[in-house]
């Protein structure tokens, strides 16, 4: 059974994709953050190139790749920060 | 051991540095929007954070800075929102017994902020009343 | 560039952090009298300038360290006189373009102050009175 | 002819002396700033200690050892500092 994943997008990457968010169909059942990225990357090409300087965070949390989603978290892409 | 962090709306207003009971060394960091980015002229920055997790890391990293060098007190103040050119937008505050021990963890915390805490910049540039503040 | 250097009487009193034109870093240290010295409680410290070498002194190497990191404003307070624990009697000031060289700047200045300045410090100790204060 | 110099003391090391001067009488009649440091250490032996990390200033500024020095300069042991 397919999950559906949103990923919310903040500042440049935001700016880049077009959208604060994008809606994933992730094929696993539970998913980890490593299907998320790669599905993020085919939904939205123009985050490619930031995809491995960022981090997923799970609920608030950051999040290893190995960590599974459901559809119940909260996901955000955290990348091309700089606070200062 | 003190520690304070805080998100404000807008550019930092001056406050006065603190005294900390036997510190020997008091020191304070200001974050200044800069009037030119990538060779043009700058009218803001707009500065985005991801409530709570911004606060919530920005609180993790002083505590791991402050407890790594044994200081006395820390306090962070960060913008959100948008903070004119010449405005502070970051204000890091640090109280230590010793000098070396606080310009060192004032250092590691401003690179760690860099890349560790979710928080945003887009510029707003001259003369484009708010046009690149906002995603389309 | 400004450079700003002084020699005060007494204890620092608080002043405001400044603005400088096109600084991305504001930053300030201050040192204060901690409240022991070699494990006994302090009253004071008296510092001993000799005139006007030490201003000339400090001067140079305001003007060294703001050429060599190209420093936009360097200001230094330093007390002489009597100071009492928990005042400050030494404020440097820094404003540059980016933080790393006012960080790096901030450190070579006190790192060199505290060997290349003519300026002597002599432990005040609580409970005696001004003893400690003068040479015999 | 000998050359009769003041040296000034400041801080510890007029502690350390008793005195904020020494007048040293020195055998040359040009000497240079080694020659006040040993007759400097002669005369006033609590100072021995602290004199390899000190300097000579002689009219304000820092002078080497090689510099000489006449009766009517100004000469200052500048060590044991510590502004800040």
């Amino acid at each position: 059974m397919p999950t559906q994943v949103t990923v919310k997008l903040f500042g440049p990457q935001a700016k880049l994709a077009g959208q604060e968010a994008v809606a994933l169909t992730l094929d696993a059942a539970a998913p980890t953050c490593r299907d998320v990225r790669a599905a993020l990357a085919e939904a939205q090409p123009a985050l490619t190139a930031s995809l491995p300087g960022s981090r997923l965070a799970v609920n608030h949390e950051y999040a290893d790749d190995d960590q599974r989603v459901s559809a119940d978290d909260e996901v955000a892409l955290i990348g091309m920060i700089g606070g200062g | 051991m003190q520690i304070d962090v805080r998100l404000h709306e807008g550019p930092l207003p001056a406050t006065p540095c603190w005294s900390v009971d036997g510190a020997g060394a008091v020191m304070r960091f200001e974050g200044v929007v800069r009037p030119m980015e990538q060779g043009r002229p700058l009218a803001a920055l707009a500065y985005e954070q991801y409530p709570p997790m911004t606060e919530r890391e920005l609180h993790r990293l002083a505590e791991e800075v402050a407890t790594a060098h044994g200081l006395l007190a820390i306090r962070v103040v960060h913008s959100h929102g948008r903070v004119p050119v010449g405005a502070v937008s970051f204000q890091l505050d640090v109280a230590s017994q010793h000098r070396a021990v606080g310009l060192a963890a004032m250092d590691e915390f401003i690179n760690r902020l860099k890349r560790e805490v979710p928080l945003w910049k887009l510029p707003v540039f001259a003369g484009k009343r708010g046009a690149d503040e906002k995603t389309p």
